[in-house]
């Protein structure tokens, strides 16, 4: 029994209503608990702010195109190399750091849950590898299913259900988490080197279009009762014009669920794009945070842009091709069989550059124009946009007018004309950052429930102390002590151990990894479908029995049923 | 009892449906392997435990007193080298890895000598790929270049290209054309449909050729390129720009030529600018089962495919300073862990004449031509067959290898985690 | 005669890999394929030991004709033959020219040595349990 | 000021010493740095006999020299931006790494990746320089930058591979794919050299002697006088779009 208790903690806790109190948390074997005897450990968090470890619901962390991203990179891997020190393993990279490198620069800025923004179906076991040596977060895997043959061709026959059955036996059997549709329909279309334009143009052969598979998906979603909605990168990612495509695309989706969004549309700064071309290339997020607005099914990420040098990586293959047509730098894909594809370039965003200057700008409208922050969240599509570090600098641009101003100053200068973004007198507060780094992101992942995102007693022990009296700071004015807090916490709690302190991690620890295992009736179990049987059999390169992924691939099995109506 | 979809460790195909019979703890029969494959899960003549050599012959010795040694040679080491696996499962890679942080050791594995030419490559131009699926569903164009695999990779025809049945393809034999290109007419090139001879050393000049002839400039290129005709360039040209999916499977007979990795990036090159006409990917045909294992394992715990130094505790990468043929033949290591490879076999003997002079410790089933140079070899499970974990395919996919039959030996994650600890707990003293 | 050495994968290599101690690999690893006029020029038969001298040394195979191999080159399978004469320089990439080396070949009476001796001439000691 | 460092016979003498540490500036504050042999990290009076005459304020008045058995001593004068390094006998690799300023000469042959990545001053080198002279890192970083490398032996592979500003001049003959993937700057082989300017996209590359295995992708545009040279030049590489220079006194191809 081990028993912690962290005293004078100044909290904010959204999804429990708490906003700015002094109060005790006693930990309790790794929960957060009513009360712990006098043996307890004690932290004093001093008046500290406190907040629920941090969530980040969608980033690139592990798997096959993360990997590729890493093994293309050798110049990437030269910063940000440390030796092993203690219990801790050596590290190397920036934009794509080794999967210690991220577990640690995420616990020093008190991350504590993760989500792998895309898994495809077959090289699954591969993220779930990586989960393992990613030791300070709990992870989860969205999991690809644009391109998924058998899910086509039950969209192309109208059987939802059927759409549903292959979706829960796929989950379970990849030890999914949630349903990621990246550029739907256009995966395929890119293993014929070709692409949908928007969300009625048809996959070729298959006869679908991305409207119907985004439509019957999220139907399928709700059949199975899974905690997380279905999370969407729209088609035409990052072409100007797009946000058409993106409203068009949130249009088509009812509200289904009480107790959270329907669809989840990730770094939609990438989807807000006006201009017929990049010479008339401008801001749309006014038109796309009106429509949030109106509509509670939807909650969105931001997908922030900073300048600097990254790493872009996406299932969405061609619009990888096309950014390797602009830059002309080195280009990688990977399409996957039946299921989808990845795409993987370097780039460099600049100041100087009118396009990157403007995405920059779209990405804080998007945050500061939405009125609710529980349906924008803070990201960066890490590496996408930027690598995560660069959180407590958005951070520090969403809390000031002033600090956005200065930087404002330094961008590309016809940017002024082709953004709102000036114009926007809105400072976040801390209960909203709150939301958008923890709170919002639990509840849009239906994990709140499973004691995540908040401190109320029976929550997993994750919590963030940053070194920061927030009545004693004034985030409009002092921004770069707001940067400097969340760059660094004074602890990082995971599970109720102490695992990072002012920027040291302490531990070598071992994640939990959460997924999904649907209850469907006998007849759509589809490992018992003859047809789906023969046609993996058939087309797939891997047998059937040789597919799923074994529990010995989860350090910590956090399995999460569900009684889908089917 | 007969273990149905059992996972070939053999070559990078890891053909996943074979059945293998056992009975009394013997394998007796396979099915669904080719020759090289069944060989491998019929092997016999395991080293029967382990050895230690003393003077001028051999000792048996305990498995505790071998993880010792080991541990002590490692610990003691100035430079050591942690060398092959490729021959492991990626479970037993990642405590590698673990070891060579802590003893401050390079760590490299058998692609420095197979395709870490072509790693080179990618790092410069990237690489646009795909998994062997889609090749076999929708390929109407394949090209083996520099690759061999009736004799290397014996079943890729058969489960992907020549003779694979495909979604996309009403007759895939005829209506799938497959181009060999060797300085070799290969038993592969017999059965293809466009044979391109080229002259030893000639294959990068033949693929700057295409290039310039894809792009339309083919008024510049000489009547002759390393032994090709203009004509000849011309046709595949055409035949690559016609096709619907084309796809590139090249070998060693790239890597190993003169200017290495330069061959593969100019190959990539191709592939890319054959994409802004239609669909192509490129892929290399991976040799060792697991040796793709090993640059994934090694990418996500170092940020590097292979070559790491971790003398100076962070990982410095440098193939040709970093990999284990230049250190041997450098002597600039000072004791070798060999794991998973056959170093002396594969090895040019400068190489060896140094390992003769450091201690060597080796983790393998059998007795090779590496044992001859160890102060201790240590006999250990073989994966898919007797001990099980991960592997990567050649194109990325994972397959857990299972265990067909129970046996006494450990396998090389027990082993190495035993001298990990042993290690870690001499370190903390 | 000069001739361009390649080394590279035969089946019957891969079949025998995994028991390098036995007669099989031996004579496998150390065969010579080259083209019958080479052959013919040398005065050679199907079998006959050839004495192969390369940057690093020389080593007795057995040349065997092949109709794969062009006049003027020559092919080893992988393994301790070919790499006792082969050079180590990578050229800083990590890789030696295992498919580029200059070799000069002559008839010989001597017999191709064992794995076993290759081995012990370099340093080691044989393994024969 | 003078430092002289006299390497001391060692018995690993196979293991290679790191020794960054040797830059010019560090010296003006003493001689107590370290450096490394393998995993073991040693003071520079375990490795060297160390002398120092007169004093100097800054780098640029420090003059280090190297005695002895120094092939296998690497990185030294890495970042170095100003004084001078002279080496007496050989030196191991990544000499002069990113330097930026001063003066590094080498009087026996330096090893692979002298100048790697080197953006100002000068190297010279007596002797041979080994593969990747002036080169970039992996992952097809741009090589030298600027500066200038004087080879006057012979060099091995990839010299100046990536290069994109600066001059390296060989006045031997240098091995095979020089100039590759250049982008900038300047290349003189005065002897043979073996596929130059393979895929290069801007930049000059003249070879004096023979262009061995020429590559089939650089399109003849005339003959220029250069240096008392006659040569023929090209354009190329057009299979990369090239916009670079070559020219060669005469070529072989490998057709």
């Amino acid at each position: 029994m081990t028993e912690l208790l962290v005293k004078n903690a100044y909290v904010i806790d959204p999804l429990r209503g708490i906003n700015a109190e002094t109060m005790d948390i006693a930990i309790l074997d790794g929960k957060i608990v009513e009360e712990v005897s006098d043996a307890a450990e004690v932290i004093d968090a001093r008046g500290m702010l406190t907040l629920p470890g941090g969530v980040d619901s969608h980033t690139h962390i592990c798997g096959t195109k993360v990997n590729f991203g890493r093994y293309m990179s050798p110049e990437d891997m030269r910063a940000g190399r440390t030796p092993r020190q203690g219990p801790l393993h050596a590290t190397s990279g920036y934009s794509v750091p080794t999967t210690y490198g991220n577990s640690y620069r995420y616990s020093v800025m008190g991350y504590t849950t993760l989500l792998e923004g895309a898994m495809a179906p077959l090289e699954a076991r591969h993220t779930h590898e990586e989960f393992i040596y990613t030791p300070l977060q709990d992870t989860m895997a969205n999991t690809l299913f644009d391109g998924n043959w058998a899910i086509m061709e039950a969209i192309r026959d109208g059987d939802v259900k059927r759409v549903a059955a292959i979706i829960g036996w796929t989950l379970r059997a990849v030890k999914g988490f949630a349903i990621k549709l990246t550029n739907p329909g256009g995966t395929e279309a890119w293993q014929w080197g070709k692409n949908v334009s928007c969300i009625r143009d048809p996959v070729p052969y298959f006869e679908v279009t991305p409207a119907e598979i985004i439509r019957s998906i999220v139907e399928a979603n709700e059949l199975l009762g899974l905690p997380h909605s279905v999370h969407l990168h729209c088609n035409n990612l990052g072409t100007p014009g797009n946000y058409s495509c993106t409203l068009g695309s949130l249009g088509l989706i009812p509200d289904l669920n009480k107790k959270r969004q329907t669809l989840y549309a990730t770094h939609v700064q990438f989807h807000a794009y006006g201009g017929s071309d990049w010479k008339d290339f401008c801001s749309k997020s006014e038109p796309i945070a009106r429509f949030v607005d109106m509509r509670p099914q939807i909650v969105m990420d931001m997908g922030q842009v900073m300048f600097g040098r990254t790493t872009t990586m996406t299932a969405d293959g061609p619009m990888e091709f096309n950014l390797y047509r602009l830059h002309h730098e080195k280009w990688s894909n990977h399409d996957v069989e039946l299921e989808t594809g990845s795409g993987i370039i370097p780039v460099i965003y600049r100041r100087k550059n009118l396009v990157n200057s403007i995405m920059w700008a779209i990405g804080l409208e998007l945050a500061l124009l939405t009125k609710s922050p529980w349906q924008c969240l803070l990201t960066t599509d890490n590496p996408n946009g930027a690598p995560f570090v660069k959180y407590p600098e958005i951070i520090g641009l969403l809390m000031s007018k002033k600090y956005r101003d200065a930087e404002f100053a330094t961008i590309h200068p016809d940017t002024e004309a082709r953004v709102p973004l000036p114009a926007i007198e809105r400072e976040l507060d801390w209960y909203e950052i709150a939301v958008m780094t923890r709170a919002g992101q639990a509840k849009a992942l239906g994990i709140q429930d499973l004691g995540k995102g908040h401190l109320g007693p029976g929550a997993d022990a994750d919590v963030a102390i940053y070194p920061l009296k927030i009545g004693e700071v004034d985030p409009s004015v002092d921004y770069q002590k707001v940067i400097d807090a969340f760059s660094r916490t004074e602890y990082t709690i995971k599970r109720g151990t102490v695992v990072a302190r002012r920027g040291e991690c302490l531990v070598d620890g071992s994640n939990a990894t959460f997924w999904v295992r649907p209850k469907v009736s006998e007849a759509y179990d589809m490992g018992k479908d003859p047809d789906f049987i023969e046609k993996f059999d058939r087309y797939y390169t891997v047998r059937m029995r040789n597919y799923p992924v074994q529990e010995e691939y989860l350090n910590r099995n956090r399995c999460i049923e569900t009684e889908a109506r089917i | 009892m007969i273990v149905k979809d059992a996972v070939c460790p053999f070559c990078g195909c890891l053909c996943d449906d074979i059945e293998v019979e056992v009975e009394d703890d013997r394998v007796v029969a396979v099915t669904n392997a080719c020759e090289l494959g069944t060989t491998k899960f019929m092997g016999e003549k395991r080293m029967k435990n382990p050895i230690l050599r003393d003077g001028d012959r051999w000792r048996d010795i305990t498995y505790d007193e071998a993880v010792q040694y080991a541990a002590d040679m490692l610990l003691s080491a100035e430079r050591p080298l942690l060398y092959g696996w490729s021959g492991t499962h990626g479970e037993a890679q990642c405590v590698g890895v673990h070891m060579a942080e802590l003893v401050r050791g390079v760590i490299d594995n058998t692609s420095s000598v197979c395709h870490g030419p072509s790693i080179l490559a990618i790092q410069e131009v990237g690489h646009p790929g795909c998994t062997l699926g889609v090749v076999k569903n929708r390929a109407d164009l394949v090209i083996y270049w520099g690759s061999n695999p009736i004799d290397a990779h014996p079943r890729h025809l058969s489960r992907y290209t020549r003779y694979a049945e495909g979604f996309f393809l009403e007759n895939a034999f005829r209506d799938r054309k497959v181009i060999v290109v060797d300085i070799r007419k290969t038993e592969t090139a017999n059965i293809a449909d466009e044979f391109v001879r080229i002259k030893p050393g000639g294959d990068y000049a033949v693929l700057s050729a295409l290039r310039a002839i894809v792009q339309g400039k083919t008024d510049t290129i000489p009547r002759t390129v390393a032994g090709v005709t203009r004509e000849q360039l011309v046709r595949v040209a055409n035949l690559c720009k016609n096709a619907k999916f084309g796809a590139v499977y090249f070998g060693l007979g790239l890597t190993m030529t003169r200017g290495k990795y330069k061959n593969i990036r100019n190959a990539i090159e191709l592939v890319s600018e054959l994409s802004r006409h239609t669909k192509f990917t490129i892929s290399a045909m991976r040799g060792h089962y697991n040796v793709y294992g090993s640059n994934e394992v090694n990418t996500w715990m170092t940020g590097y495919p292979f070559g790491i130094d971790y003398s100076r505790g962070i990982a410095f990468y440098n193939p040709g300073e970093t990999t284990a043929v230049d250190i041997l033949a450098r002597k600039e290591c000072d004791a070798a862990l060999i794991v998973g490879s056959d170093p002396a076999a594969h090895f040019p003997r400068k190489c060896l004449e140094h390992l003769a002079d450091i201690p060597v410790v080796q983790l393998d089933p059998y007795p090779n031509a590496t044992t001859a140079f160890c102060n201790v070899q240590i006999p250990v499970a073989v994966t898919g067959i007797d001990a099980e974990g991960t592997a990567y395919r050649m194109d990325g996919v994972p397959i857990r290898t299972r265990k067909v039959l129970s046996t006494d030996y450990l396998s090389d994650r027990e082993v190495l985690s035993r001298m990990c600890a042993l290690m870690q707990e001499a370190l903390e003293r | 005669m000069t001739f361009l050495m390649i080394t590279g994968r035969t089946v019957n290599q891969g079949v025998t890999v995994e028991n390098k101690t036995s007669a099989e690999y031996a004579a496998e690893t150390s065969t010579c394929f080259m083209h019958e006029f080479d052959m013919l020029e040398l005065g050679l038969d199907d079998g006959d030991t050839i004495r192969v001298t390369g940057p690093c040394g020389e080593v007795v195979m057995r040349a065997s004709a092949s109709v794969e191999v062009e006049t003027g080159t020559v092919f080893v399978p992988y393994g301790p033959y070919a790499n006792h004469i082969v050079a180590a320089g990578t050229r800083s990439t990590g890789m030696p020219d295992f498919k580029s080396h200059e070799v000069e070949i002559e008839p010989t009476d001597e017999e191709p040595k064992t794995v076993h001796e290759l081995m012990e001439d370099l340093g080691g000691l044989a393994y024969d349990r | 000021m003078k430092v002289t460092l006299a390497m001391k016979p060692a018995a690993r003498s196979f293991i290679p010493i790191e020794a960054e540490s040797i830059v010019p500036k560090n010296f003006l504050d003493g001689t107590d740095l370290l450096v490394w042999r393998g995993n073991r990290e040693l003071r520079l009076d375990e490795v060297f006999s160390v002398s120092v005459e007169g004093d100097a304020d800054r780098a640029e008045d420090v003059e280090v020299v190297l005695s002895g058995e120094t092939s296998r001593l690497k990185r030294v004068g890495e970042y170095m931006d100003g004084g001078r390094i002279t080496i007496l006998g050989n030196i191991g690799m990544h000499c002069g790494n990113f330097m930026s300023g001063g003066t590094i000469e080498v009087h026996g042959n330096a090893d692979g990746w002298l100048g790697r990545e080197m953006a100002g001053g000068t190297i010279v080198c007596r002797g041979d320089a080994a593969d990747y002279c002036a080169s970039g890192y992996r992952g097809g970083r741009k090589g030298m930058t600027g500066g200038t490398v004087e080879v006057f032996g012979r060099a091995g592979d990839f010299l100046a591979e990536s290069i994109a500003g600066g001059t390296v001049t060989v006045h031997g003959n240098a091995g095979d794919m020089a100039g590759a993937e250049m982008r900038g700057g300047t290349l003189v082989v005065h002897g043979d050299c073996r596929r130059p300017g393979a895929n290069m996209k801007e930049g000059s590359c003249y070879v004096y002697g023979t262009a061995q295995g020429m590559l089939p992708t650089f399109r003849k545009i005339g003959t220029v006088q250069h240096e008392g040279h006659t040569l023929i030049r090209f354009a190329g590489d057009i299979a990369n779009r090239g916009k670079g220079n070559l020219f060669v006194k005469d070529y072989e191809y490998l057709d």
